[in-house]
Protein backbone atom coordinates (compact mmCIF):
# COMPACT_ATOMS: atom_id res chain seq x y z
CA UNK A 1 0.00 0.00 0.00
CA UNK A 2 1.07 3.92 -0.77
CA UNK A 3 1.48 5.52 2.78
CA UNK A 4 2.29 9.02 2.78
CA UNK A 5 4.32 9.48 6.27
CA UNK A 6 4.39 12.78 8.57
CA UNK A 7 7.84 14.16 9.36
CA UNK A 8 8.86 16.58 12.03
CA UNK A 9 11.69 18.21 13.51
CA UNK A 10 14.80 16.08 13.26
CA UNK A 11 13.05 13.39 11.03
CA UNK A 12 12.21 16.46 8.35
CA UNK A 13 15.49 17.23 8.14
CA UNK A 14 16.35 13.37 7.51
CA UNK A 15 13.65 12.55 4.81
CA UNK A 16 14.01 15.86 3.36
CA UNK A 17 10.82 16.66 3.20
CA UNK A 18 7.56 16.98 5.56
CA UNK A 19 5.61 14.41 3.97
CA UNK A 20 7.56 11.03 2.68
CA UNK A 21 5.63 8.87 0.43
CA UNK A 22 6.32 4.83 0.76
CA UNK A 23 5.32 1.27 -0.35
CA UNK A 24 4.64 -0.61 2.33
CA UNK A 25 3.11 -3.65 2.40
CA UNK A 26 -0.25 -4.36 3.31
CA UNK A 27 -1.17 -4.53 6.96
CA UNK A 28 2.23 -4.13 8.09
CA UNK A 29 3.35 -3.32 11.53
CA UNK A 30 5.03 -0.45 13.16
CA UNK A 31 8.06 -2.02 13.62
CA UNK A 32 8.33 -3.37 9.99
CA UNK A 33 7.80 0.23 8.82
CA UNK A 34 10.46 1.00 11.30
CA UNK A 35 12.64 -1.17 9.53
CA UNK A 36 11.47 -0.14 5.72
CA UNK A 37 12.47 4.02 7.10
CA UNK A 38 15.73 2.83 8.99
CA UNK A 39 17.19 1.13 5.74
CA UNK A 40 16.18 4.03 3.22
CA UNK A 41 17.59 6.54 6.23
CA UNK A 42 20.08 5.40 8.55
CA UNK A 43 20.20 8.61 9.81
CA UNK A 44 17.04 7.58 12.01
CA UNK A 45 19.01 4.96 13.80
CA UNK A 46 21.37 7.84 15.46
CA UNK A 47 18.27 9.50 17.03
CA UNK A 48 18.45 9.09 20.99
CA UNK A 49 15.07 7.57 20.47
CA UNK A 50 11.66 8.15 18.39
CA UNK A 51 8.13 7.15 17.81
CA UNK A 52 5.67 6.31 15.61
CA UNK A 53 2.19 7.91 15.26
CA UNK A 54 -0.71 6.21 14.10
CA UNK A 55 -4.25 8.90 13.97
CA UNK A 56 -2.74 11.18 16.28
CA UNK A 57 -1.58 8.39 19.20
CA UNK A 58 1.15 6.99 20.29
CA UNK A 59 2.05 3.70 18.76
CA UNK A 60 2.88 0.26 20.15
CA UNK A 61 5.75 -1.84 17.63
CA UNK A 62 3.34 -4.24 17.04
CA UNK A 63 0.30 -2.01 16.04
CA UNK A 64 -0.91 -2.67 12.71
CA UNK A 65 -0.99 -0.03 9.83
CA UNK A 66 -4.16 0.01 7.68
CA UNK A 67 -4.29 2.52 4.12
CA UNK A 68 -6.44 5.16 6.01
CA UNK A 69 -4.66 5.76 8.93
CA UNK A 70 -2.01 8.89 9.41
CA UNK A 71 1.49 8.26 10.30
CA UNK A 72 3.79 10.85 11.51
CA UNK A 73 7.31 10.15 12.91
CA UNK A 74 8.05 11.53 16.36
CA UNK A 75 11.68 12.51 17.32
CA UNK A 76 12.07 12.87 20.90
CA UNK A 77 10.60 15.90 21.76
CA UNK A 78 11.61 19.39 23.19
CA UNK A 79 8.46 21.67 24.01
CA UNK A 80 8.32 23.89 27.02
CA UNK B 1 -12.73 23.08 33.06
CA UNK B 2 -9.69 22.40 30.47
CA UNK B 3 -8.37 25.07 27.78
CA UNK B 4 -5.58 24.18 26.01
CA UNK B 5 -4.36 25.84 22.60
CA UNK B 6 -1.36 25.72 20.48
CA UNK B 7 -0.60 29.31 18.94
CA UNK B 8 1.45 30.89 16.55
CA UNK B 9 1.43 34.52 18.34
CA UNK B 10 2.43 35.83 21.28
CA UNK B 11 0.98 34.07 24.79
CA UNK B 12 -1.43 36.52 26.69
CA UNK B 13 -0.36 35.68 30.05
CA UNK B 14 -2.98 37.62 31.94
CA UNK B 15 -5.76 36.44 29.81
CA UNK B 16 -4.69 32.82 30.57
CA UNK B 17 -4.96 34.22 34.09
CA UNK B 18 -7.70 35.72 33.88
CA UNK B 19 -9.06 32.37 32.80
CA UNK B 20 -8.10 30.01 35.68
CA UNK B 21 -9.69 32.74 38.23
CA UNK B 22 -13.05 31.64 39.71
CA UNK B 23 -14.08 32.34 42.95
CA UNK B 24 -14.81 28.65 43.80
CA UNK B 25 -10.47 28.97 44.03
CA UNK B 26 -8.63 30.51 46.61
CA UNK B 27 -4.89 29.31 44.79
CA UNK B 28 -3.74 29.59 41.38
CA UNK B 29 0.05 28.36 40.55
CA UNK B 30 1.00 29.89 37.02
CA UNK B 31 4.26 28.52 35.35
CA UNK B 32 5.82 30.50 32.53
CA UNK B 33 8.28 29.28 30.04
CA UNK B 34 10.93 31.69 28.65
CA UNK B 35 13.60 31.48 26.27
CA UNK B 36 16.69 31.72 27.80
CA UNK B 37 19.80 33.73 26.14
CA UNK B 38 22.26 30.96 26.88
CA UNK B 39 22.20 27.24 26.32
CA UNK B 40 25.03 25.00 28.27
CA UNK B 41 27.32 28.20 27.11
CA UNK B 42 26.66 29.16 24.29
CA UNK B 43 24.47 32.56 23.34
CA UNK B 44 20.94 31.53 21.58
CA UNK B 45 19.60 33.86 18.74
CA UNK B 46 16.61 32.29 18.50
CA UNK B 47 14.02 29.37 19.20
CA UNK B 48 11.74 27.70 16.55
CA UNK B 49 9.39 25.65 17.86
CA UNK B 50 7.43 23.20 15.77
CA UNK B 51 4.46 21.00 16.66
CA UNK B 52 2.36 18.38 15.33
CA UNK B 53 -0.85 20.11 15.99
CA UNK B 54 -3.53 18.21 15.98
CA UNK B 55 -1.65 15.45 17.95
CA UNK B 56 -0.04 18.02 20.36
CA UNK B 57 -3.72 19.33 21.28
CA UNK B 58 -4.59 15.54 21.90
CA UNK B 59 -1.45 15.30 24.12
CA UNK B 60 -1.94 18.67 25.73
CA UNK B 61 -6.00 17.74 26.49
CA UNK B 62 -4.88 13.73 28.10
CA UNK B 63 -2.53 15.64 30.28
CA UNK B 64 -5.07 18.22 31.26
CA UNK B 65 -7.86 15.25 31.99
CA UNK B 66 -5.45 13.63 34.01
CA UNK B 67 -4.86 16.30 36.26
CA UNK B 68 -8.45 16.86 36.77
CA UNK B 69 -8.75 12.97 37.70
CA UNK B 70 -5.69 13.42 39.69
CA UNK B 71 -6.17 16.48 41.88
CA UNK B 72 -8.94 18.33 43.06
CA UNK B 73 -8.06 21.10 40.76
CA UNK B 74 -11.42 22.90 39.47
CA UNK B 75 -9.60 24.66 35.94
CA UNK B 76 -6.42 24.14 34.04
CA UNK B 77 -5.41 25.94 31.19
CA UNK B 78 -2.13 24.96 28.77
CA UNK B 79 -1.35 27.20 25.84
CA UNK B 80 1.82 26.30 23.59
CA UNK B 81 3.82 28.59 20.86
CA UNK B 82 4.91 27.95 17.57
CA UNK B 83 6.86 29.90 15.17
CA UNK B 84 10.10 32.28 16.15
CA UNK B 85 10.77 32.68 19.33
CA UNK B 86 13.26 35.94 20.77
CA UNK B 87 14.94 35.33 23.56
CA UNK B 88 12.57 36.49 26.68
CA UNK B 89 9.51 35.18 24.57
CA UNK B 90 7.40 33.18 26.44
CA UNK B 91 7.28 29.62 24.57
CA UNK B 92 4.26 27.81 27.71
CA UNK B 93 1.74 28.85 29.84
CA UNK B 94 0.38 26.57 32.08
CA UNK B 95 -2.24 27.64 34.93
CA UNK B 96 -3.89 25.66 37.15
CA UNK B 97 -6.62 26.91 39.63
CA UNK B 98 -7.82 24.87 42.95
CA UNK B 99 -9.55 25.63 45.97
CA UNK B 100 -6.06 24.70 48.18
CA UNK B 101 -2.27 25.75 46.84
CA UNK B 102 -1.27 22.21 47.41
CA UNK B 103 -3.50 20.91 44.51
CA UNK B 104 -2.70 23.64 42.36
CA UNK B 105 1.20 23.25 43.06
CA UNK B 106 1.67 19.78 42.20
CA UNK B 107 -0.65 19.30 38.99
CA UNK B 108 0.72 22.62 37.41
CA UNK B 109 4.60 20.80 37.93
CA UNK B 110 3.14 17.52 36.81
CA UNK B 111 1.67 19.07 33.66
CA UNK B 112 4.47 20.77 32.59
CA UNK B 113 6.78 18.12 33.67
CA UNK B 114 4.34 15.31 31.55
CA UNK B 115 4.10 18.05 28.37
CA UNK B 116 8.37 18.05 28.15
CA UNK B 117 7.87 14.46 27.61
CA UNK B 118 4.94 13.41 25.75
CA UNK B 119 3.65 16.46 23.86
CA UNK B 120 4.98 16.71 20.10
CA UNK B 121 6.43 19.89 20.31
CA UNK B 122 10.48 20.62 18.76
CA UNK B 123 12.35 23.08 19.59
CA UNK B 124 15.17 24.10 17.66
CA UNK B 125 18.07 26.40 19.05
CA UNK B 126 19.82 28.55 16.98
CA UNK B 127 23.38 29.93 17.96
CA UNK B 128 25.31 32.20 16.08
CA UNK B 129 27.45 29.12 14.53
CA UNK B 130 24.43 26.41 14.18
CA UNK B 131 21.71 25.21 15.19
CA UNK B 132 20.44 22.11 16.95
CA UNK B 133 17.12 20.00 17.36
CA UNK B 134 16.94 19.89 20.99
CA UNK B 135 16.91 16.44 22.50
CA UNK B 136 17.42 14.60 19.16
CA UNK B 137 20.43 12.85 19.29
CA UNK B 138 21.72 11.51 22.88
CA UNK C 1 17.37 39.95 43.57
CA UNK C 2 13.87 40.66 45.78
CA UNK C 3 11.17 42.67 45.54
CA UNK C 4 8.46 43.15 48.59
CA UNK C 5 5.78 44.96 49.23
CA UNK C 6 2.19 45.59 50.51
CA UNK C 7 -0.11 47.53 48.78
CA UNK C 8 -3.51 49.06 49.88
CA UNK C 9 -4.63 48.59 46.12
CA UNK C 10 -4.94 46.08 43.70
CA UNK C 11 -1.93 44.52 43.07
CA UNK C 12 -0.84 44.29 39.15
CA UNK C 13 0.08 40.54 37.93
CA UNK C 14 1.47 41.22 35.35
CA UNK C 15 3.25 43.92 36.10
CA UNK C 16 4.73 41.27 38.95
CA UNK C 17 5.71 38.69 36.16
CA UNK C 18 7.55 41.61 34.07
CA UNK C 19 9.66 41.95 37.07
CA UNK C 20 10.78 38.77 37.47
CA UNK C 21 11.47 38.00 33.76
CA UNK C 22 15.16 38.17 32.58
CA UNK C 23 17.01 36.70 29.85
CA UNK C 24 18.70 34.19 31.99
CA UNK C 25 15.54 32.41 33.56
CA UNK C 26 13.76 29.70 31.50
CA UNK C 27 11.33 28.92 34.07
CA UNK C 28 8.98 31.15 35.89
CA UNK C 29 6.33 29.91 38.75
CA UNK C 30 4.00 32.56 40.23
CA UNK C 31 1.50 31.69 42.89
CA UNK C 32 -1.65 34.23 43.28
CA UNK C 33 -3.91 33.89 46.21
CA UNK C 34 -7.48 34.81 45.46
CA UNK C 35 -10.48 35.26 48.05
CA UNK C 36 -13.29 32.26 47.90
CA UNK C 37 -16.95 32.89 47.97
CA UNK C 38 -17.30 30.00 50.35
CA UNK C 39 -15.63 29.28 53.50
CA UNK C 40 -16.32 26.09 55.20
CA UNK C 41 -19.54 25.62 53.74
CA UNK C 42 -20.54 30.08 54.51
CA UNK C 43 -20.57 32.49 52.29
CA UNK C 44 -17.72 35.18 52.31
CA UNK C 45 -19.10 38.78 51.69
CA UNK C 46 -15.60 40.24 52.31
CA UNK C 47 -12.58 39.97 53.66
CA UNK C 48 -10.30 42.24 55.33
CA UNK C 49 -6.72 42.35 55.94
CA UNK C 50 -4.02 44.24 58.43
CA UNK C 51 -0.72 44.26 58.45
CA UNK C 52 2.01 45.08 60.70
CA UNK C 53 3.49 46.76 57.62
CA UNK C 54 7.30 47.30 59.05
CA UNK C 55 7.27 43.84 60.67
CA UNK C 56 5.65 42.21 57.47
CA UNK C 57 8.00 43.72 55.03
CA UNK C 58 11.09 42.55 57.58
CA UNK C 59 9.39 39.24 57.49
CA UNK C 60 8.84 38.50 53.99
CA UNK C 61 12.44 39.83 52.88
CA UNK C 62 13.75 37.16 55.18
CA UNK C 63 11.65 34.86 53.50
CA UNK C 64 13.08 36.25 50.20
CA UNK C 65 16.27 35.71 51.44
CA UNK C 66 16.59 32.53 52.13
CA UNK C 67 14.71 30.95 49.21
CA UNK C 68 17.63 33.01 47.15
CA UNK C 69 20.26 31.18 49.71
CA UNK C 70 18.43 27.96 49.09
CA UNK C 71 17.74 27.51 45.42
CA UNK C 72 19.60 28.58 41.95
CA UNK C 73 16.40 31.33 41.80
CA UNK C 74 17.30 34.85 40.35
CA UNK C 75 14.72 36.38 41.31
CA UNK C 76 12.01 36.60 43.67
CA UNK C 77 8.82 39.04 44.50
CA UNK C 78 6.62 39.01 47.19
CA UNK C 79 3.41 41.19 47.44
CA UNK C 80 1.05 41.66 49.63
CA UNK C 81 -2.19 43.24 49.88
CA UNK C 82 -4.54 45.03 52.67
CA UNK C 83 -7.36 46.35 52.97
CA UNK C 84 -11.04 45.64 51.77
CA UNK C 85 -11.20 42.71 49.76
CA UNK C 86 -13.92 41.39 47.44
CA UNK C 87 -14.70 37.75 46.20
CA UNK C 88 -12.16 37.02 43.13
CA UNK C 89 -9.59 39.83 44.35
CA UNK C 90 -6.00 39.13 44.89
CA UNK C 91 -4.37 39.21 48.00
CA UNK C 92 -0.89 37.75 47.74
CA UNK C 93 1.19 37.23 44.66
CA UNK C 94 4.48 35.35 44.39
CA UNK C 95 6.77 34.70 41.40
CA UNK C 96 9.75 33.14 41.08
CA UNK C 97 12.64 33.21 38.19
CA UNK C 98 15.31 30.35 38.05
CA UNK C 99 16.96 29.39 35.32
CA UNK C 100 15.43 25.41 35.50
CA UNK C 101 11.86 25.12 36.66
CA UNK C 102 12.45 22.11 39.74
CA UNK C 103 13.83 25.31 41.21
CA UNK C 104 11.08 27.51 40.68
CA UNK C 105 8.88 25.06 42.06
CA UNK C 106 10.10 24.60 45.03
CA UNK C 107 10.82 27.80 46.05
CA UNK C 108 7.47 29.68 45.14
CA UNK C 109 5.53 26.81 47.38
CA UNK C 110 8.27 27.45 50.39
CA UNK C 111 7.85 31.26 50.21
CA UNK C 112 3.74 31.31 50.10
CA UNK C 113 3.63 27.99 52.99
CA UNK C 114 6.15 30.39 55.01
CA UNK C 115 4.61 33.46 54.47
CA UNK C 116 1.53 32.28 55.50
CA UNK C 117 3.46 31.18 58.81
CA UNK C 118 5.64 33.76 59.74
CA UNK C 119 4.56 37.08 58.17
CA UNK C 120 2.36 39.38 60.34
CA UNK C 121 -0.40 40.03 58.65
CA UNK C 122 -4.13 39.28 59.91
CA UNK C 123 -7.30 38.25 57.32
CA UNK C 124 -10.86 38.64 58.83
CA UNK C 125 -13.84 37.01 56.95
CA UNK C 126 -16.96 38.59 56.86
CA UNK C 127 -20.24 36.57 56.41
CA UNK C 128 -23.73 37.54 56.07
CA UNK C 129 -23.86 36.89 59.99
CA UNK C 130 -21.08 37.92 61.61
CA UNK C 131 -17.42 37.73 61.33
CA UNK C 132 -14.35 36.21 62.32
CA UNK C 133 -10.06 36.65 62.52
CA UNK C 134 -8.88 33.51 60.49
CA UNK C 135 -6.70 31.31 63.10
CA UNK C 136 -7.04 33.16 66.26
CA UNK C 137 -9.28 30.53 67.95
CA UNK C 138 -8.08 26.79 68.64
CA UNK D 1 8.11 52.34 82.72
CA UNK D 2 5.86 53.27 80.75
CA UNK D 3 5.36 51.38 77.18
CA UNK D 4 2.83 51.72 74.03
CA UNK D 5 2.20 48.17 73.21
CA UNK D 6 0.66 47.72 69.77
CA UNK D 7 -1.80 45.77 68.79
CA UNK D 8 -3.26 43.85 65.67
CA UNK D 9 -5.86 41.43 64.58
CA UNK D 10 -7.93 40.19 67.15
CA UNK D 11 -5.89 41.61 69.40
CA UNK D 12 -6.97 45.40 68.98
CA UNK D 13 -10.68 43.90 69.59
CA UNK D 14 -9.23 42.44 72.96
CA UNK D 15 -7.75 45.57 73.85
CA UNK D 16 -10.14 47.75 72.70
CA UNK D 17 -7.67 50.14 71.03
CA UNK D 18 -4.49 49.62 68.43
CA UNK D 19 -2.31 51.26 70.86
CA UNK D 20 -2.24 49.79 74.44
CA UNK D 21 -0.07 52.14 77.66
CA UNK D 22 0.50 50.20 80.29
CA UNK D 23 2.91 50.36 83.26
CA UNK D 24 5.70 47.89 82.82
CA UNK D 25 8.51 47.39 85.57
CA UNK D 26 11.96 48.22 83.89
CA UNK D 27 13.87 45.26 82.24
CA UNK D 28 10.67 43.18 82.38
CA UNK D 29 11.07 40.22 80.08
CA UNK D 30 8.22 39.41 77.35
CA UNK D 31 7.14 36.47 79.71
CA UNK D 32 6.33 39.24 82.25
CA UNK D 33 4.84 41.43 79.52
CA UNK D 34 2.62 38.32 78.93
CA UNK D 35 1.47 37.75 83.24
CA UNK D 36 0.62 41.22 83.44
CA UNK D 37 -1.47 41.64 79.70
CA UNK D 38 -3.43 38.06 80.36
CA UNK D 39 -3.83 39.38 83.86
CA UNK D 40 -5.61 42.59 82.73
CA UNK D 41 -7.17 40.98 79.18
CA UNK D 42 -8.44 37.48 80.15
CA UNK D 43 -9.21 36.66 76.36
CA UNK D 44 -5.86 36.56 75.38
CA UNK D 45 -5.22 33.05 77.04
CA UNK D 46 -8.11 31.77 74.78
CA UNK D 47 -6.30 32.57 71.43
CA UNK D 48 -4.70 29.63 69.27
CA UNK D 49 -1.34 31.41 70.33
CA UNK D 50 0.47 34.89 70.46
CA UNK D 51 3.68 35.91 69.95
CA UNK D 52 5.47 39.15 71.45
CA UNK D 53 7.52 41.08 69.20
CA UNK D 54 10.47 43.81 70.11
CA UNK D 55 11.41 46.22 67.53
CA UNK D 56 9.52 44.60 64.08
CA UNK D 57 11.57 41.07 65.42
CA UNK D 58 9.75 37.51 67.05
CA UNK D 59 10.90 37.70 70.46
CA UNK D 60 11.95 34.78 72.82
CA UNK D 61 10.27 34.55 76.27
CA UNK D 62 12.99 35.40 78.17
CA UNK D 63 14.01 38.65 76.10
CA UNK D 64 14.36 42.07 78.52
CA UNK D 65 12.22 44.95 77.36
CA UNK D 66 13.81 48.50 77.60
CA UNK D 67 11.97 51.72 77.44
CA UNK D 68 12.60 52.12 73.92
CA UNK D 69 11.60 49.47 72.27
CA UNK D 70 8.67 48.81 70.14
CA UNK D 71 6.54 46.03 71.40
CA UNK D 72 4.09 44.80 69.29
CA UNK D 73 1.48 41.47 70.33
CA UNK D 74 1.13 39.25 67.54
CA UNK D 75 -2.00 37.05 67.35
CA UNK D 76 -1.82 33.98 64.98
CA UNK D 77 -1.08 35.16 61.97
CA UNK D 78 -3.76 34.68 58.19
CA UNK D 79 -1.88 36.38 55.61
CA UNK D 80 -1.80 35.04 51.73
Amino acid sequence: MKMSILAFGIVKEIFGASVLDIELTDAATVVELKIVLEQKYPRLKQLASYMVAVNNEYAGTNQIITGKDEIAIIPPVSGG
Amino acid sequence: MIEVKISGTALNIQSCIDWVMSPQCGGIDVFIGTVRNITKGKTVVRLEFEAYEAMALNEMRKIAEEVLHKWPVQKILIHHRTGVLQTGEVPVIIAVAAAHRGAAFEACRYAIDTLKKSVPIWKKEVFEDGEIWVAAHP
